[in-house]
């Protein structure tokens, strides 16, 4: 029982990994709710040790890389798609090694699972980027099925090393 | 070496070795950075006594620092004993900086208030041991600027006319503006290729930024590019902008906003804004892109700024941040934010299509075939400007006219032995 | 049930993992059936957006790092034992991190199982590299256990960052 | 059975996984038994091929970068609260990636648990390092949950590239 | 700095500074990699209409594309403009290229076809703004080279004897050879140890290579390691290869391929191999490795042609593909492309071994005590050379006299003002 | 560049540039690290004939090899052929070192004994072709220095004083020392800033060690904390130490040991320690650390000895040992390796906290701003400092006289032609 459940979250990581990978950028957005919420904080070096790592993260709505909801996210992942969107012509070719996956609740309806991940991208002839950090996510029952309802993205760089953001985490 | 040649204003050229040359970086570096007016950060990150932020003024690492009596101080981010930097946070409050090496500590005035061991510096003058500040700091409507050159213009003069168009962004409404962020990132690039394209660029943003049209996403409205007209305005000093002018159907200032509640927004306080800037820029003159001299960036419809800091000829760190009315409603800064963000930063649906571009122009610069060959700078429509009440030269929206009195004036600072000079052939210009 | 051969199917590429890492090349080559496929394409920027990953890699037959049967594969692995092979003596320090694995087919008899790895390589003093990418395997039951039958390594550079690739996938 | 032992052991690693990022490192400490040892040698480049991996690494209590016990690793998480330790002020940022995750004997009492990491680590502006390698712990069930009694870390970089090492594997 | 002073062929002595200095690097930018056909792809890559790859000559990325009329063409891969990459695919087909910052167009001869806004640049002369051309570009049996240099002789004068050589690996039947690749790797060497290693070094086999024979996996079969005769031939403009005379029990050509299915299919097809090239090249000689100068190198055996591009004096990019014959029957293509990759490319069981001993050499350089001491470049079998059917001037295999007479050339080439000079100072050679 | 300039001991200012300029790093590879003598290893890595160990002079990569005869030599670790490196272990036992390359074979002497096809090198002399050997190498109980400069003075006359301070550490008991290790690391900071620290910096640990205080691990007791009377000692050529005078109390000299087991284990050999050491140096005085010049440092109290690395001007790659008697008991040798490593190393509680301070040093030494100002070094606590039995100058532990002798000699030595003008200046000194 909690077996199929972790198998479940698993599964529903490691495909939503895969749509990402292999570019199938509107699949993916199907695998949200469409309430859903979109966020990835700026972070920062404090003064004082912060009791708290969200004390290094920026305040929802002040600065951001993504603060999307299902209409902004969705002209993302069309951008995506489209020849006019020069960023990712040619594609990143990215990987994702989604790890340590932990349930950290239930409440039936929903359930909150945090994971960490490294997300390599490479593009054009030599291009290499790591993206490293953890995602809280809210995932609520949907059918049978999950789907993504709240994903809070925790990039750990203060000064982004990359030239730009043009994937999905 | 003779920087004035690697810029040919009538011939519309411009050498690509000035985005590549280390020589020429290293002249920047001395007679730019150390000498002209950079941009620190804005009154907003630093409200109260005690509160700073760790900035750049080019590589050059400073404390941006309000001290208890609420004055604010710039100071080099470096230890005078040894040379350790003194802060590594990137902002916080604090009446004292501890340095980790020896416990040099220094107060929010910059002064060296504690040495340990003193008995042991019979003969230091604690005075000249303070944190190396800036020779002038000023601030401009929550725009705080400083300089290393004593004998740089006041901060007024150095704006010139761009002061006048800074104001459609920075004093609209009562209290100002204030900012999140910033925004950090590091790019492969040339400064000077971000500068220029927010100078005068207008022409890259049908191509560059074909999908943010063709996703209804674009940072003016349909109206204003069915309009297309602009102009490219140059303010002097090296200064530099592209505004809109509305249409003789006066379809108001907010023609151009790129999301309707903004437009609301801004007819709902028509009275209070025009009553601030006077009827032409209330209604007449919609600034979109700019560039203050050398390395700060606004865009007044996307709502942010930003500084191009030089990393080396070939690289840049970009810090950027959303700028709002401190005035508007929480609704209103959230939809603010959200359309600066969602269209520039790293993530930008904008300014991802940026990057590459100034990337590779500055890669081509590093060629030695592509150097034999200038880039072209030509473009000038011919198109009347006869908007009278505008400060600064006007030019067509469709045109390099911009770009190069902006290199013209970078050419004029590389080569001058100082302010003197500068400010002499500055002035020849107008 | 479903668990027994996902759990076995983990066990099994950790296993593999291991002995890679502990150069036990011999007993690394003995997990693979005498039929097998070593495939490794290469992989490159494409002019029109590719309707899927594969349009961005080689052709079978075509460019590759890596084609090998058993016999060509041996060889290899007796090279990686050779004190001759100058490659690795002396020889690359590795980790695998073996992550994202899908089992995406079953047919009684043999399976298809994807997963990400990130390869860790260093060496001498200072060599150091990150091999990125994904595996497609085949792995068939044989008298109770498995054994890889096909293997498909995509590794996402088009450019390849190290100077060599002298260790195994 | 065999299952709930292996989830255990998952949720364990993930879990002190977690309290390291989130620098929770006095509630990391008690994950450890009172006789705790906290090694991690030197690693080198030998002359002959050598013959296990062990040949590569320095002999205990002779190279070693943590060679702790309770009292010495204690000291190290004060440090790691401490405002005076200059190495963690302002602190790091670290994401650790914990993967194959092996169980390799079980007498009953104490678990010899295998993992291999990716230890991300950022700081400052744009300090970046990663530390990659290997974990054997004797993991010992205490009271229905298990304690670290002995970990023996593997790093595989025979010259470090960072430039201190202030943090925790 | 006196370049000639660094290569002594009497003495057989190097000085290691030509793999380490900025200098050197710099002026081989201008005076080789400017200067010299470069290899710039295969034919059987672009086949059709439209059909293009980019590639690089040195440092200089260019693309080589087939116009609509089916003539090849190569240009410099940047936008005329600002500097923009035009194309930043590695292969495909069109009919034109779109710059992604302001969007100018160019078709497949380089023409400047579509400016956006054009009336915005009343002076612009299209024809002065196409695409950068080479200076002259001609294809040799399949290859395709390129110079930026208009005074560089034809190519084929160019290839000197070098052509009689290739043609053994490009013109053995009908339709001539097709490649497949390329693989690209980065290496911290300098350019030169690899292209004087293919230009002559069969001396490193038996070492650098021990386990490929300890494994049965050698490029040429025992039976040619038991004669082990071979020469060194130069053939002029620096260009040097190795090949095997065949044995006077005469063996046949085949005798040193490495796999028995190629040489059955030679001998399957010997007769038409004899009608093209002859009695001596289809039966005499069997060229091994060799380097058409200045970074081209060729494996007749091992069926690769690969490109050592510079990335700088202690970085290189290698470019490698297998080649096979078009009328080969689909397994034979299979073979050799096997016998190809499976030795020759990063993870090849040969060329694994060698990337670790370029690199060392080349960091040697660097050495501030090392570059007192000049590499040694001394081996010279005194054996006697006979064949005086084969063109070019022979040397033992067991000899340094291939590498000694490319460093001459590279340094005649970097010390000439002009090709008119260098076509003196070469000839002066044979 | 006129070096001396750099260094203004009367004003205690060192220039910033010592620390970041590619110029002046260059000089100090020719004349610092191609000159001075320098640490290779510590006889106890060698014990046995055959045994090496691969080190650095500098940026010269060496072989320390002992031969069949157990007589120590170090070489260039570079083939004399091509120039690739014979030797990529880091330890091990070798008859023969083989190179990958093309397979000449070297002898424990250094010989060139085997090269293949012998016969193709008719006039090879191979005495010419050994690897290249350093010009002098002595031990100095159980220290392996070598030096590539014929002209260097004998390693006991280098060491100067110095040597009578060594002893403390490497001649207490009998058998001497030995070592385990190395610990190596880079981090982006110049050299010097090391060295420096090492070799006089009391003043920091207060600050920088503040945590090892407050949780008891400093590496002297707090009896040592409370005396707090220490000298800096010049040596001259360049070497520097700090070092505790035992209290009046006759305290005795473990008062300054870290932990109790190794005070108890001196008191419990003190015989033995003050038969070889004399009184003075086995009860009066207890070094804690310095610098054996230019890049050798040692602390007596935390047992280890490290060298600096230059690898460029803002790089250095770390080397440290723990060192521990030969003769002690396994106990104590556990005890004193856990000390030396639980302080000293990447992760040690101490050294952590060292590092970053470096770097920051060496960042703002490119400050275009920050080197307009001179760093400071004026700290010289006027202090009686009567310890006539002492050799070498000394100043109060409170002093920067250490770290300004240093840099003069290091200037010296970049200003001197020859060896010979720098004893006449360096004897000019005492
Ligand atoms: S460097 Fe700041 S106190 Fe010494
Ligand atoms: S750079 Fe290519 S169109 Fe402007
Ligand atoms: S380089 Fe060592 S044998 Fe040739
Ligand atoms: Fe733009
Ligand atoms: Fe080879
Ligand atoms: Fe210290």
């Amino acid at each position: 029982m909690a077996d199929d459940l972790r198998r479940a979250v698993e599964d529903f990581l490691y495909r939503e990994a895969e749509l990402l990978d292999e570019r199938r950028f509107r699949e993916w957005l199907d695998l949200f709710t469409d309430d859903l919420s979109y966020f990835m904080p700026l972070r920062h070096n404090p003064f004082q040790r912060p009791a708290e790592i969200s004390d290094e993260l920026a305040k929802p709505d002040e600065g951001y890389y993504f603060n999307d909801n299902r209409e902004t996210l969705r002209i993302r992942v069309e951008r995506a798609h489209s020849r006019n969107a020069w960023a990712e012509m040619p594609p990143s070719r990215t990987r994702r090694l989604i790890t340590n996956i932990r349930i950290k609740n239930d409440d039936g309806r929903e359930l909150e699972v945090h994971s960490n991940f490294i997300v390599y991208r490479t593009r054009l002839e030599k291009d290499e980027d790591l993206f490293v950090g953890t995602r809280r996510d809210i995932l609520r029952r949907v059918d049978g099925g999950l789907k993504i309802a709240r994903r809070t993205i925790v990039l750990d760089q203060a000064v982004l090393a990359a030239k730009n953001i043009s994937i999905f985490f | 070496m003779d920087v004035k040649s690697l810029v040919d204003p009538e011939g519309g050229l411009v050498d690509r070795r000035i985005f590549a040359d280390r020589e020429i970086y290293e002249l920047e570096r001395e007679r730019l950075f150390a000498r002209c007016w950079l941009y620190l950060g804005h009154e907003s990150e630093v409200p109260n006594p005690g509160d700073f932020v760790t900035a750049y003024m080019g590589e050059e690492p400073v404390i941006l620092w309000r001290d208890l009596d609420g004055r604010l101080g710039a100071f080099l981010n470096m230890c005078r004993h040894r040379g350790n930097r003194v802060c590594r946070a990137d902002r916080g409050n604090a009446k004292l900086l501890t340095c980790s090496y020896h416990g040099w500590i220094y107060n929010s005035e910059g002064k060296l208030v504690v040495v340990p061991m003193a008995e042991a510096f019979p003969d230091l003058d604690r005075q000249k041991w303070g944190l190396i500040p800036v020779a002038q700091l000023e601030s401009y409507k929550g725009l705080i600027f400083a300089t290393f050159d004593p004998e740089a213009p006041a901060l007024l003069e150095y704006l010139g006319d761009m002061a006048w168009y800074l104001d459609i962004l920075l004093d609209r409404r009562e209290g100002g503006t204030e900012v999140t962020g910033p925004h950090r990132w590091l790019v492969d690039a040339n400064w000077k290729t971000a500068a220029e394209n927010f100078g005068g660029d207008g022409y890259h943003i049908a191509t560059t930024h074909a999908s943010a049209r063709e996703l209804g996403i674009d940072t003016t409205t349909s109206q204003a590019r069915r309009w297309n007209k602009g102009r490219q305005i140059f303010c002097g000093n090296g200064h530099v902008l592209i505004a809109w002018v509305t249409p003789p159907d006066d379809a108001g200032p907010w023609f151009a906003q790129p999301v309707p509640e903004l437009a609301d927004y801004m007819r709902a306080h028509s009275d209070e804004i025009e009553r601030r800037l006077g009827p032409v820029r209330a209604r007449k003159v919609v600034p979109s892109a700019g560039t203050v001299f050398p390395n700060l960036s606004v865009h007044w419809l996307a709502r942010t700024i930003r500084v191009w800091h030089p990393r080396g000829p070939d690289k840049m760190e970009i810090w950027s941040w959303a700028i709002v009315d401190k005035a508007a409603p929480a609704a209103i800064k959230r939809a603010m934010r959200s359309v600066s963000q969602y269209r520039f930063n790293a993530a930008g649906v904008f300014e991802q299509d940026d990057m590459e571009n100034w990337i590779q122009v500055t890669a081509a610069a590093r060629s030695a075939i592509a150097r034999r060959f200038a880039a072209n700078y030509q473009m000038s429509l011919n198109e009347e400007t006869p908007e009278t009440e505008l400060p600064g030269r006007l030019a067509s929206r469709w045109s390099d006219s911009n770009q190069l009195n902006f290199y013209l004036h970078w050419a004029r600072m590389l080569d001058a032995k100082d302010w003197g000079e500068i400010k002499t052939t500055a002035s020849q210009l107008r």
